[in-house]
């Protein structure tokens, strides 16, 4: 080699998130190893606060680079710097519920702050890759940590099962994910998604035959791998028990930012295929079906749900169904692009305006998930309807907010308009634009359904009678009361009432939240020149 | 020389659909995660016969990769199951079914 | 200072928000919060006004000295003025039209009032584009929605009234959401104030709206907080029937059917315009008639329909017949709420939406009649029923239904402007008698039967006086607030029944005096059942009593009777704005004296004119087009027009007949007062016993005091009726549509059960599950590589043959192709 | 040669991969996945990479699955497996599932005919593999340069596994009590 020293070319600025969040869980450990049980308990939640908000701004920082950066292995681009700032926002709203559920069920505390700010590290390192096996990697960062984090409370049996539950079939979906990781490198030769992308580009057309195979082969592994962490339909059949046995926070971190996270990667690969044309079609169909899957049997299955945490499953199945109808879109411009649908000036545009529909629509989900899981944290009981009977006559604010939640998560939230409706909305209508109207069609149909189970449970809320003897008195108030916590509790209400504004400021205003992206220097557009058969 | 390369990736495929049906058959679950390790080996497999045949000599990296994951995901699974074998005193799958509906 | 409006409603937005976070921490900051961010906004309101006046004062009048002169001495525009105008000669009418003509043909015309059409006044404040959706709907037409206020005189108007009494009773709130003897707050004290002040953000955006959508979430989020604040006692029984959970249900439900007519009336006007925008519909509509779709003219189908379920919409929040049913039970909240709801805002709301459309309403004339007589016949029966209503809260209820009956009849005669200044009096004086009634009931520990009171003027002074104040205002008593903004409405009726159709504007008309008899006499009964006369109060404070209040000190509402002894005038912050209202309701009429009744040169109808170029478009553009204006290049010239019409029209006008119509009125309410006086002045019952007993009066008695049985006839109408074609589609349903409809539901909740099945638990089964995921990804994708390839490439057949064939495979090589220059990925760079 | 080497390879791993699953016993299964592991070494190792022979032994088979079998030791979990008879009918749909994606990813796999061409990177490292330089030395340049961000990575995977298998088996708490179930669950 002609240099003596490899140096690589690193942007402080871009991996200033990641040595946060690293510092912050590093620090978390030795806090907790320096000081003791009440200690801990005290500082380690400010610790994991101020390393995650503290990655949140160094992504909200006007420098912060796009396009590839550190060798290639990551690529920031609009939209997973959205989705960053999401799994980080869903990670500070789980930190912020930590104290309560440590003293609730008395937790280990340092382990449980520094996995928190771990999984977010592997997040937001999934949210950003480019490259498989840093995504491996990162992925399975984040899984680890959020297996442990639902199997923490190792005094409940329920836990244990929801941990091992998960483990399992994490560990096999993984192993999907390796496999087809080493097809795409059969295929492209490459590990690398913007190599693959010029591959793809360069020689879609005329790509050594087999190669095409493996290269289909290992998008569906991958893709089924990704389909896993995001829950779809049938790849979902872990999040139900999981979304029950794990704690209330780590559902929703689970729920949240793990779905961003593989999202963003989803997206980044996907891209990496989209430059070659033949591709498109069957993706879009194989996207469509899972969305459709996803859809009705998420929100089939919530109807007859009796436990609030697994109707939220569920219906986070589908909402992530309603996702992946704005995938199906991206994937299928360059083929309405090749036949001539669309003219190449504006397909930029229209890409950005996709993205700027998938980024409300996973944002709000967050901040709504936020609310739900929030207050079903809030008022304690775990997901049981009991707890849920009557609410309005108990605890008038904290039903009103839930109904917001239920009446925006079903996109009813039409006025005033809820960031549920218009994330709906922007769906659909990106869809319709694009002559898919069947899948919107399905969608608003599923939305129907949906809305079936959503306002049963504001009328349990609403107009039943409280149950005096199984609601009143829930699970962990007692230990509550006698640690005193009187300060983690307005911290919760403080990030309950902000979901709520947000909901309604961004269902007014999503050019706040869409805006942002559109600053963000552009996306990449989801095609490239097309080489000729 | 004679490329490895189909009979290598049939190989990785037959041990990696051993493996799928190692978890869906076994009961006892560290067997049952024997078999994702399994699994984990045929995707080694297909990754170095593919950098083979490519001629890329660092394609063991990958397994390199892929170990260190199985390492931890073992640490951290079998930590799991003594936490399940405590709380319930077996670690048979199919009976830890109390998280249904 | 306009740009900024949008500070109104975030200002109360964030106040509702800082008490909803503080909750119970917050204690008595939390009224301070939310009182300061009203008195905040009634500042901007200020601004904001003086802003408007200053700008409309800028403007240049048209058609010379002339037409100024003569816009400055009347004060009435629309149907009325037009059937004046048919009175004229025909000479006096070619004059006009020539008239017409010549501003027609002045392609500089000036623009006058162009304040209204968007940008002309810099009202129009738009904030960022909401919606846009390029070219989805109505084939290329883009839908945009943006998110924008607007300002113009009627804006101001409101915004000022809303701003200044909602800060009134916010205060006089502060001092009554207290309770029991050691005046602790109550325990919902920041719920209240945050539910107050996001009730106040929502009335803000619902009149600062510049188009329906955003005026429509004002109106949803209005309607919301209702139901919130009426039913705030939620866990208290409000009458025998009702819980107060269940009048804010009911005021939810009543207000859900009338926004269904308001949401459809906006599709259909979307339908056919294609636009949601106020002004710009405005403008569309005082444009070119032949460019505009059919159904669209002077009585046009479309128009009328739309104008119909907008009112629909307008009856629900404005409590008329058929949806006024809700307001006589949103009593069941606390009282600064009733005079929030039925002073400043919600109800005010639908007149607000008449107003701001009148160029549509006054298009379609047949709705005007329905508006008309809704309006009369609410405002009567409303009066009757508040005839021998017990509680004060009752009788203020009924008549604030019977008092916006006035005001749909003046819309329904073309007079906006009337309309507009009788909510502006009303807002004045009916939160004036409810803040004194709440004034009462607290002093009196949640006392509401008048029967049971008497003689509080003396231990009262402050609320007697401002009460007796309200009561000659809204009875229309010559000073008072009330007798120029309701012998306006009359006025306005009665010209119109000079038109054609004089008959039915006549029968109107009589109505309406019949009502205001009415009026006067039912507020005259409460003023002095309550506060004149021998009461009826117990003198001393019984012993058990004193026990009780020391025992219950903590159950605040609980009712134990007060001696008349104890009885104490409520607390300064209760009484100041009860005060000043008081005050108020005796003076803001004067703003808009009309010529007729005493010349003050300038000072005549101000309020008319300040009005004029928001509230008579309408009647100036259908005066316009009566006179063949066809609509043209510029849209004000049709105004300009209509404005000359009207002008000339008017110099006829005779204020005779106002003069003799103003004594009429005032006699009337003298007689009702008189006679309420005669009947209860002594403090005893038993003159009214006495007239009850005899049949027919007993019988109207009752129809009174059941309100017409109203809550009956929609328990027949909608319960047993319902019942009836309930149990039909019952039949229908489980024949024929169980199979369809029924069983898709069945088979929702069947298959969700099924996937709770396979949801059993086992994590193999989900291992299963998802590997089917797995081989059908991979099926599809692997069949369909061939046919994604194409035919020039191998078929599958083929490739699998060559699969089995081919052993010696990597001998084979094709010609090596070129690669790209990508981006290396590694150390190739050193 | 090689082929008839591969040969003997190819049966010896299925065979041993088949008795991972089909072994009644845990500890048998075990050993059978050491013996593949062994297996796929050689095979490894017949691809020139010696370097990830050795540590496929090493690392595999040599620790992780002796955590494996401690695990299996310390829990006394040498029970023979029974199947219920509601697992059969998954385990028979598993069965031809797992025969078609067998097939399907069989088919796929198709005969690699064309040689790639070899991108400048990689055109490099082919001219350090020729000049004789170990595979070792090639794969730790790359692991210095090309993936030395997943290698970093890798610490703190390994870091969150240490954390995590030491919160989920640990047998006391932070208080030094012993952790035991909530009494309402010790019936489930």
């Amino acid at each position: 080699m002609e240099t003596a020293a490899y140096v690589p070319a690193i942007n402080l600025h871009g991996i200033l998130p990641f040595i946060s969040l690293l510092a912050g869980g590093m620090l978390c450990l030795a806090a907790d190893a320096m000081s003791g049980k009440e200690g801990s308990r005290r500082i380690l939640p400010v610790i994991s606060f101020v390393a995650l908000a503290a990655a949140l701004v160094s992504f909200l920082l006007p420098g912060y680079p796009t396009g590839s950066f550190l060798e290639n292995t990551f690529y920031s681009d609009s939209f997973s710097r959205l989705g960053c700032i999401v799994i980080l926002v869903s990670a500070i709203a789980t930190t912020l519920m930590g104290p309560r559920q440590v003293i609730r069920r008395n937790l280990p505390s340092g382990e449980y702050y520094t996995l928190i700010v771990f999984a977010a590290l592997g997040m937001v390192l999934l949210a950003l890759a480019n490259e498989m096996l840093s995504a491996f990697v990162a992925l399975e960062i984040m899984s680890l940590s959020l297996y442990v984090l639902t199997g923490i409370d190792r005094r409940s049996g329920k836990s244990a099962e929801a941990s091992f539950k998960y483990f399992i079939l994490g560990a096999f979906a993984s192993a999907f994910f390796v496999f087809g990781s080493g097809f795409l490198f059969g295929s492209t030769r490459t590990t690398f998604l913007a190599d693959a992308h010029n591959y793809f580009a360069t020689r879609g057309g005329n790509m050594p035959e087999g190669a095409e195979m493996w290269a289909f082969i290992a998008f569906g592994l991958v893709f089924v791998g990704l389909c896993f962490k995001l829950s779809l339909a049938p790849f979902h059949m872990w999040a139900p028990d999981v979304y029950e046995g794990a704690n209330t926070p780590t559902t929703l971190y689970i729920a949240t930012g793990s779905k961003v996270a593989a999202f963003a990667f989803l997206i980044h690969f996907a891209h990496a295929f989209s430059s070659w044309q033949i591709f498109t079609a069957p993706v879009t169909f194989i996207v469509g079906l899972i969305a459709v899957a996803s859809m009705t049997w998420g929100n089939i299955a919530a109807i007859v749900q009796s436990n609030l945490k697994r109707m939220l499953a569920y219906s986070s199945v589908a909402q992530t169904g309603y996702m992946m109808i704005a995938v199906m879109v991206l994937v299928a411009l360059p083929s309405l692009q090749a036949a001539g649908n669309l003219n190449a000036t504006t397909i930029a545009n229209d890409t950005t305006l996709i993205y700027n529909a998938i980024s409300l629509y996973l944002a709000g989900y967050t901040i709504i998930s936020i609310l739900a899981f929030g207050i079903a944290f809030h008022i304690g009981g775990e997901g049981s309807m009991a707890a849920y009977r009557g609410l309005f006559h108990r605890k008038p604010f904290a039903a009103v907010g839930m109904a917001i939640a239920m009446f925006s998560l079903s996109g009813l939230g039409f006025l005033p308009p809820t960031i549920g409706f218009i994330g709906k909305f922007y769906l659909f209508k990106e869809a319709v634009r694009f002559n898919m109207t069947g899948i919107a069609v399905i969608g608003i149909l599923t939305s129907v359904i949906a809305a079936f189970y959503y306002l049963s449970l504001i009328v349990t809320m609403f107009m039943k009678a409280p149950d005096e003897e199984n609601g009143i008195e829930l699970a962990g108030r007692r230990e509550e009361r006698i640690a005193g916590l009187g300060g983690g509790d307005a911290i919760v209400r403080v990030m309950l009432a902000t979901a709520t504004a947000l909901i309604f400021v961004l269902g007014l205003y999503p050019g706040l939240f869409t805006g942002l992206a559109a600053k963000a220097v552009t996306t990449k557009p989801m095609t490239t020149a097309m080489v000729k058969k | 020389m004679t490329s490895l390369l189909q009979p290598n990736l049939i190989l990785a495929t037959l041990l990696f659909t051993i493996g799928i049906l190692g978890v869906m058959w076994k009961r006892n679950a560290i067997a049952l995660f024997m078999s994702v390790e399994l699994m984990l080996n045929a995707a080694n497999l297909a990754f170095v016969s593919f950098a083979h045949e490519l001629g890329i000599m660092s394609g063991g990296i990958l397994v390199l990769f892929v170990m260190t994951v199985a390492a931890a995901e073992a640490g951290v699974g079998l930590a799991i199951f003594i936490a399940l074998f405590r709380a319930r005193r077996h670690i048979r799958v199919d009976e830890h079914d109390t998280l249904h509906g | 200072m306009i740009d900024l409006v949008w500070l109104i409603p975030v200002i109360m937005a964030g106040a509702a928000l800082a008490n909803g976070l503080g909750c119970r921490k917050l204690g008595k900051i939390a009224g301070y919060i939310s009182v300061g961010a009203m008195i905040t906004t009634f500042v901007i309101s200020c601004m904001v006004f003086l802003q408007v006046r200053d700008i409309t004062k800028a403007i240049p009048h048209h058609g010379g000295e002339h037409a100024a002169e003569q816009e400055a001495h009347h004060g009435r525009h629309g149907a009325s003025m037009l059937a004046e105008y048919e009175t004229l000669g025909h000479e006096q009418q070619e004059a006009i039209k020539a008239q017409y003509l010549f501003v027609r043909a002045d392609p500089k015309a000036p623009k006058p009032y162009d304040t209204t059409v968007r940008g002309g006044l810099g009202g129009h404040v738009p904030l960022y584009e909401w919606i846009n959706i390029p070219g989805v709907f109505r084939g290329d037409r883009p839908l945009t929605i943006e998110f924008a206020f607007h300002v113009d005189q009627l804006t101001s108007i409101f915004l000022m009234f809303i701003s200044f009494v909602g800060s009134l009773v916010f205060i006089y709130a502060t001092g009554y959401m207290k309770e029991g003897p050691h005046n602790t707050l109550d325990p919902g004290y920041a719920r209240f104030f945050s539910y107050l002040a996001l009730f106040a953000a929502s009335m803000y955006t619902l009149i600062l709206g510049a188009n329906f959508v955003v005026m429509f979430i004002g109106w949803e989020g209005v309607g919301l907080c209702s139901y919130l604040l009426i039913g705030y006692y939620f866990d208290r029984q409000f009458s025998a029937k009702l819980s107060c959970a269940d009048a804010g249900k009911k005021a939810f439900v009543a207000n859900r059917v009338g926004d269904f007519g308001l949401m459809l009336g906006m599709f259909l006007l979307f339908w056919g315009l294609g636009t949601l925008d106020f002004q710009t519909i405005i403008t569309m509509l005082s444009g070119d008639v032949s460019a505009l779709p059919a159904g669209f003219g002077y009585n046009g189908a479309i128009i009328t329909a739309a104008t119909l379920l907008l009112f629909l919409g307008a009856t629900g929040k404005s409590a008329q017949i058929p949806l006024f049913v809700w307001l006589p039970d949103a009593m069941a909240g606390p009282t600064p709420v009733s005079a929030l709801i039925h002073a400043a805002t919600m109800v005010t709301a639908g007149i607000y939406m008449l107003a701001r459309l009148n160029v549509l309403y006054m298009l379609a004339p047949t709705t005007l009649v329905v508006v008309a007589v809704i309006g009369g016949a609410t405002a009567f029966i409303a009066a009757f029923a508040g005839l021998t209503q017990r509680g004060i809260k009752k009788i203020l209820a009924y008549s604030t239904v019977s008092q916006l009956g006035y005001m749909f009849l003046a819309m329904g005669v073309g007079s906006f402007a009337a309309g507009i200044f009788h909510v502006f009096t009303h807002a004045f004086f009916k939160a004036c008698l409810f803040l004194a009634a709440g004034s009462l009931i607290h002093a009196l520990h949640h006392e509401e039967d008048v029967f049971k009171m008497g003689g509080l003027a003396k231990k009262m002074k402050g609320t007697a006086f401002a009460y007796g104040f309200a009561t000659l205002a809204i009875a229309g008593i010559v000073p008072f607030a009330g007798f120029f903004s309701k012998d306006e409405i009359l006025y306005n009726v009665y010209t119109a029944a000079q038109g054609s159709n004089g008959g039915f504007y006549c029968a109107l008309w009589l109505l309406g005096l019949l009502t205001a008899l009415l009026t006067a006499f039912y507020m005259g009964r409460s003023f002095v059942l309550a506060f004149l006369g021998k009461t009826r109060l117990q003198e001393h404070p019984a012993h058990d009593a004193h026990q009780a209040e020391g025992e219950d000190a903590h159950d605040d509402h609980h009712h134990h009777a007060v001696a008349y002894s104890e009885v104490h005038e409520s607390p300064l912050p209760i009484v100041g704005p009860i005060v000043i209202l008081g005050i108020l309701s005796l003076v803001v009429g004067w703003l808009n004296i009309p010529e007729g009744l005493l010349p003050l040169g300038d000072f005549n109808s101000l309020f008319h004119h300040f009005l004029a170029p928001v509230t008579d478009r309408g009647a100036l553009l259908v005066a316009a087009q009566q006179y063949g204006y066809t609509g043209g290049a510029a849209p004000a010239g049709a105004i300009v027009v209509g404005e000359v019409l009207s002008n000339n029209a008017l110099a006829t006008n005779w204020h005779g007949p106002e003069l003799i119509l103003a004594i009429v009125s005032v006699a009337i309410g003298l007689v009702g007062l008189g006679f309420a006086f005669m009947l209860y002045g002594s403090g005893s019952l038993a003159k009214s016993e006495c007239l009850a007993r005899k049949p027919l009066l007993r019988n109207l008695w009752n129809i009174s005091f059941s309100a017409w049985k109203w809550d009956d006839v929609y328990d027949a109408i909608f319960v047993r009726m319902m019942m009836t074609i309930y149990a039909i589609a019952l039949w229908f349903d489980q024949n024929i549509v169980d199979g369809v409809v029924n069983g898709i539901g069945l088979l929702n909740r069947r298959i969700g059960i099924e996937f709770r099945r396979l949801q059993n638990g086992q994590v193999q089964v989900y291992g299963l599950v998802m590997f089917v995921g797995v081989c059908v990804v991979l099926l599809y994708f692997v069949l369909s590589l061939p046919q994604a390839l194409g035919e020039n490439r191998m078929t599958v057949t083929e490739r699998t043959r060559e699969i089995l064939g081919s052993k010696n495979v990597s001998s084979i090589t094709t010609k090596p192709v070129a690669l790209p220059e990508q981006p290396p990925t590694t150390l190739a760079k050193h | 040669m090689v082929l008839f080497l591969y040969s003997i390879l190819f049966v010896i791993t299925v065979a041993l991969a088949v008795g991972v699953l089909l072994n009644k016993d845990t500890v048998r299964s075990a050993m059978c996945l050491v013996g593949v592991m062994m297996c796929l070494a050689a095979n490894y190792l017949l691809m020139q990479q010696e370097f990830v022979a050795f540590i496929q032994i090493v690392v595999y088979a040599g620790a992780i699955m002796v955590l494996f079998l401690f695990v299996i030791m310390l829990l006394n979990l040498r029970e023979v497996e029974v199947l219920p008879w509601y697992l059969r009918n998954a385990r028979f749909w598993g069965g031809v599932l797992a025969l078609l994606f067998f097939f399907v990813v069989g088919f796929g796999i198709n005969v690699f005919r064309s040689s790639h061409g070899i991108p400048g990177v990689v055109a490099k490292e082919q001219a350090l593999a020729e000049s004789g330089t170990p595979e070792v030395i090639i794969l730790a340049t790359q692991m210095m340069t090309t993936y030395i961000v997943p290698f970093l990575l890798t610490s703190v995977l390994l870091l969150v596994a240490v954390i995590g298998a030491i919160v989920m088996a640990r047998r006391r708490d932070e208080d030094g009590n012993e952790i035991v179930l909530d009494p309402e669950e010790v019936d489930a």
